[in-house]
């Protein structure tokens, strides 16, 4: 048990600070909404300039070759900074891990520095009108031509869809295969003809979900990531990415109950004993989050795998997520219902349980995988 | 004892339910979000002063209908229920009864029940008035005080609420005419705001537990309705239980209202905590029942829930209408538990 | 909505807090142990003579035809009296009904002015090592034998069977019928030969239960209750009174929520936030409970039968019994641990969402009958 | 940065995990709430200081095992996880390092670790001395003042306990030898209880869950296991979810208390509060998710549950740490909210 960090890794958080409290932009528009996301691109690419914006990736693809342990520090500070919401995470910690795993050498050297520099801009393609949590009902399909794939069919819930340059997804190659099986996960440029994007409105009204229509699309055979039909598993190992530790850091959590912590001292004079509580609830609880993730990535570290257990961190930040803002909400008493950042952060918090697997879904995981109950 | 609705209670709440499915769907709430909605709520402001409701608690022999709070519950159980995008309980059953006593502003009081004025008020002093944007009259307190003020005319500095047909402003010391400096007015008006409140949450609890119930049955994940699920049908079982138990409570508000009873103020106090909370779990369990269908502006539910989180806090929060019931109870103030047993608390 | 009580109510709300307070014993012992249910019994006859034990049953059984509102008036001032649980509510509150509705007139009058007398102690036999909530998989069996019936099998959870002199219960009749058919409700003298009962410790330590085996216990044909095979349906009818109103009155939380608050005020110096807050959410809660039966009783007496909405009232009730306890544990601190009737109420309280159908069942059952959400 | 046992830590935690499983299984707990228990207890006591854990936090040199706070907590866990019915917490982390600081109390440490000596702690001040029915000693306090009490000999009156095998008693004034008026020494005392109750909280909710998990997959209804029912399901991997993250803090506390930082005191807070939730709705969860058979005192679930009530509220309640560590986060006094809008809170 030691909780300390080495001279290099306090280095690492030093110069980590440092550059980010110089650089972090300050009152940013909505990284959901088309102006705003143009300034957010500024920022990423100051992000890459100065190699901050992949930290743990190579240093050929514009990363510094971190530890798990430095990518903890710098996600803390970076969070502890306020700097905002990373516009190109569906891609840098979703799709990029997939890629170093499956991808060829020459998908890597052209996707991932790419991304890297916010040139490519990926959007997530799984989700379909009939097929949410239950991803392996996809029926958009690729069929095969002549040196490529033609796809048709749709998906939706793309995240930022309508600002993305790519997408990456999962499409029914093997239409008598059933579920799981016959899937491949192609990779495909927003471009290319017979492509049609349709952002609309989440929760708090920002054009931040995207439908992708797909009408005759041809990509090459190098669109595939991880082998024809093997695009279950393949988008397995980005599931566990999106669950677990890499989309959700401890760091924003504990920013949060900070910025939560603040308020309420600022706020001394309606701050109700339930109001405090939930202000004590949600340090508990992002510190407990944090602790967890330390001992998770000591197992990384060390060889263990989390496996199942990344069901416990999903319904764990998730759920924090939404009880810290709904302390925030009644702090602010009848300002609550006012659009600024507490609100907009609470509506934001109720999609925490319901993407990645809803938190249903998770529970039942947990008790089967890791409690070992039966299935039905 | 008879702990029901008369005959003639349940008949008039049917008739504005189906007047508003018809004058109120979703569409028209969707409408007022945006300034070209304008029509549609000068339309339906007109169908309800038509239908008589605006006046409904004056006497017959002006007019009215001559409803006591008890018969507004069914009514702004409705109005919630379609969440209509125009302050209602603020009208019925704050303005109109206060200036019906009040020979003095029969202008103001004539304008507002045949749908020619349309009044909000905000009591609690939070700084925001809600349907500033489409009203032409607003009660409001400073101090003890309570002022009629004329918005016709007044630069308001509209604000951008999370629910967007609320019409929000920023309200500075508004110039206002004194309506009454008598407490008494002030609580009455206050407790009758409190407990529309109530009854439009009632209301907005069951039309998202409809969308919700209607998504879950039609739904297919897995194979299966998300609604045959246990945890899909458990999360929507308590939002029914929720709601069945705060609908009684509120009717027992009215009761004591409408009879003057010295418990008015800690029943109404009830009815808001109770259905508040019955809101806010209902927004938050009928969003996750959508899963991401529900987390979009495309669809409806937004409409009711954001409805929902709004009414939940004014009027007395939770939190402040549970501090009404405690003070009820006589239950001494809480203590600060102490830190360590050896240590006093701060 | 009319709230208020007529001259005739008051005057009957006025004899019986008269006779209560002059007669309410104090300071009984646990009726789950023997020499407590004794003392019990004693309490139960008082209430007999003076015609308090059953007062809605008609005058010839006891009773005083007492309406379904002054029945409510009674249990109020019953509890509000802190007079004890009554241990022969099994019989008056869940086979009387049964007996009434279904019972031959020969079975009226053996059973009920005995039970009603305390004479005829009942215990329920329903729940078996094989079927708790699941009722449909009885096992014990009756065998038509000439005149009668002979029962093999065990019952068990039955609520002071050690202390009983009767049993009722289900039993199958038709092996060959599936689950729900086949069932005969058999009314059973606890000292037929072939009878034994064993008495064991409910969570509290009280011998509040029993197992109950029959090995060839003959029953003569008048131990059917409501006709051969139609256990089911028979049962059926003292479920709902069980989980609806007759079980748990409003009176017992509205004087429950009473004595928390009182024991608050006691206690102001360890009066936390949050332990008063749990006294005003007992308070809430049990008058929300009274008023909603008072709409249920509103609905009964004009005729509208509730149905499945008495799923809602075991839910309400169940919960809001636990918080209370709950609340009352934190206000005693240190001394929670303490056996006393704060610690005893909290563990009878945690039975309540367990026994007459567990919460869970009943959470089904509301979504299903009461919002039409589809079985699997 | 490395946050997980090392290897011999986890090597000690099995030992002691085995000898438990042996030595104290259900029915040495149950036959605890009974006089006839006595002499298992005097057995286990002995046991257990022979495997060397009584004294195991005295240095090598003194025969001990030279733990520290990190090393008891998987121990400790055992410890719940067995609801071992003797004041092992209280021997081994909280009397045996504070006498072993005291050259003077050569005589009663050397019995402690022995096993010829039980010693029991309260310091909340509660009026009642647990495991007073089965101990030599007891350290207790007044005021700020730590005092030992030789219990031979002291007339006791015992207590009936929800946890029958707790042999408590209350406590009047007891005589007692003084140890101490360090402010320093009473607050470690203290918060090594704290921690290694915290511990023992989260053995305890493991214990519970793996008797539900067994039951809920052999337990047939309608036809199916229990356990095969999503709320059912849902309901332990809430319980899970609860003391997987409860751990890592009780982990944390114990580096601090034993690196004497002066985060230790909420650190320890913040454990306690953790631990205790977790037990709390472990203890509801899993007698409901048993049913019936859970609510009996025949099965060996009640065992568990009722040490867990009574450890939860000792040693600072949940309410009560986490007021700790409100105080830590320097969170201004809870203001009471206001009654009406224009009415100060009384």
């Amino acid at each position: 048990m030691d909780l300390t960090w080495s001279p290099a890794e306090e280095a690492f958080r030093a110069e980590a600070r440092g550059w980010l409290e110089a650089n972090v932009p300050r009152g940013l528009p909505s990284g959901d909404t088309r102006e705003g996301f143009t300034a957010h691109l500024e920022w990423e690419r100051k992000l890459f300039a100065d190699r901050w914006a992949v930290v743990s990736w190579p240093e050929r693809y514009g990363g510094r070759d971190a530890s798990l342990w430095e990518w903890l520090i710098f996600e803390e500070e970076y969070y502890r900074a306020g700097a905002p919401q990373r516009v190109t995470q569906n891609g840098i910690f979703l799709l990029a891990p997939t890629v170093f795993e499956f991808g060829t050498a020459e998908q890597q050297d052209e996707i991932l520095p790419r991304m890297a520099a916010a040139e490519q801009l990926w959007g997530q393609g799984w989700s379909e009108p009939g097929a949410g949590s239950d991803l392996a009902a996809i029926s958009s399909r690729a069929d095969k031509v002549d040196g490529g794939w033609r796809i048709n069919g749709q998906k939706t819930w793309t995240t930022r869809g309508a600002f993305c340059t790519h997408l990456f997804g999962l499409f029914r190659t093997d239409p008598e295969a059933s579920r799981h099986a016959g899937l491949t996960y192609l990779l495909v440029p927003l471009d290319t003809p017979g492509v049609t994007v349709r952002g609309f409105g989440r929760l708090d009204g920002d054009e931040g979900f995207a439908e992708v229509f797909f009408d005759d699309v041809v990509v090459p055979d190098s669109a595939v990531l991880g082998g024809v039909g093997q695009g279950w598993s393949v988008a397995m190992a980005t599931t566990g990415s999106e669950r677990g530790l890499t989309l959700r850091s401890p760091g924003r959590f504990l920013a949060a109950a900070e910025r939560l912590r603040r308020l309420a001292v600022e706020r001394a004079g309606s701050l109700t004993a339930s109001a405090r509580d939930g202000v004590v609830e949600a340090h508990l609880r992002a510190e407990a989050y944090q602790l967890f993730t330390l001992a998770q990535v000591t197992d990384l570290v060390e060889g263990r795998t989390p496996g199942a257990e990344s069901s416990l961190n999903k319904l764990y930040w998730s759920e924090l997520d939404i009880a810290l803002h709904e302390t925030a909400l009644e702090l602010l008493g009848p300002e609550a219902e006012l659009d600024g950042p507490w609100s907009r952060g609470h509506m934001f918090s109720l999609s925490g349980p319901i993407y990645a697997g809803t938190n249903e879904i998770q529970r039942s995981i947990v008790a089967e995988r890791l409690l070992g109950l039966p299935r039905r | 004892m008879r702990f029901a609705p008369t005959a003639q209670q349940v008949e008039l709440a049917t008739a504005v339910r189906e007047l508003l499915a018809d004058a109120c769907p979703p569409e028209t709430v969707r409408a007022a979000w945006g300034s070209e909605g304008e029509k549609a709520r000068v339309d339906l402001w007109r169908q309800l002063a038509d239908l008589g409701l605006l006046g409904a608690v004056l006497p017959e022999a002006d007019g009215g209908l001559g409803l006591t709070e008890v018969d507004l519950v069914p009514l702004m159980v409705e109005v919630g229920r379609a969440a209509v995008p125009l302050p209602v309980a603020e009208t019925v059953a704050v303005l109109v009864p206060l200036l019906a006593g009040r020979p003095g502003d029969g202008d103001d009081l004539t304008g507002l029940v045949t749908g020619n004025l349309v009044g909000t008020a905000e009591l609690a002093g939070s700084g925001v008035l809600p349907w500033a944007g489409c009203s032409d009259r607003a009660l409001v307190r400073s101090g003890s005080e309570l002022r009629l003020v004329d918005l016709t005319g007044v630069p308001l500095e509209l604000v951008t609420t999370v629910d967007g047909s609320r019409a929000a402003a920023r309200t500075p010391q508004l110039p206002g005419t004194l309506l009454s400096t008598d407490p008494a007015d002030l609580e009455r008006a206050w407790l009758r705001g409190a407990l529309a409140t109530a009854a439009q949450l009632v209301g907005l609890v069951h039309r998202q537990l409809d969308l919700a119930v209607a998504h879950a049955a039609a739904r297919k994940q897995f194979g299966v309705p998300i609604g045959s699920q246990q945890a899909v049908k458990h999360m929507l079982a308590d939002v029914l239980l929720d709601v069945r138990f705060a609908l009684p409570v509120v009717q027992r508000a009215a009761v004591s209202l409408a009879a003057g009873a010295p418990e008015a103020r800690a029943h109404v106090a009830a009815a808001k905590a109770m259905a508040s909370r019955a809101a806010d779990r209902a927004a938050r369990t009928t969003i996750q029942a959508h899963g991401a269908i529900g987390y979009t502006v495309e669809y409806d539910l937004h409409l009711y829930v954001k409805r929902a989180w709004a009414l939940a806090d004014t009027w007395g929060s939770e939190t402040h209408s549970r501090a009404v019931v405690a003070d009820s109870l006589g239950l001494p103030p809480a203590v600060d538990p102490s830190v360590l047993p050896w240590e006093a608390a701060r």
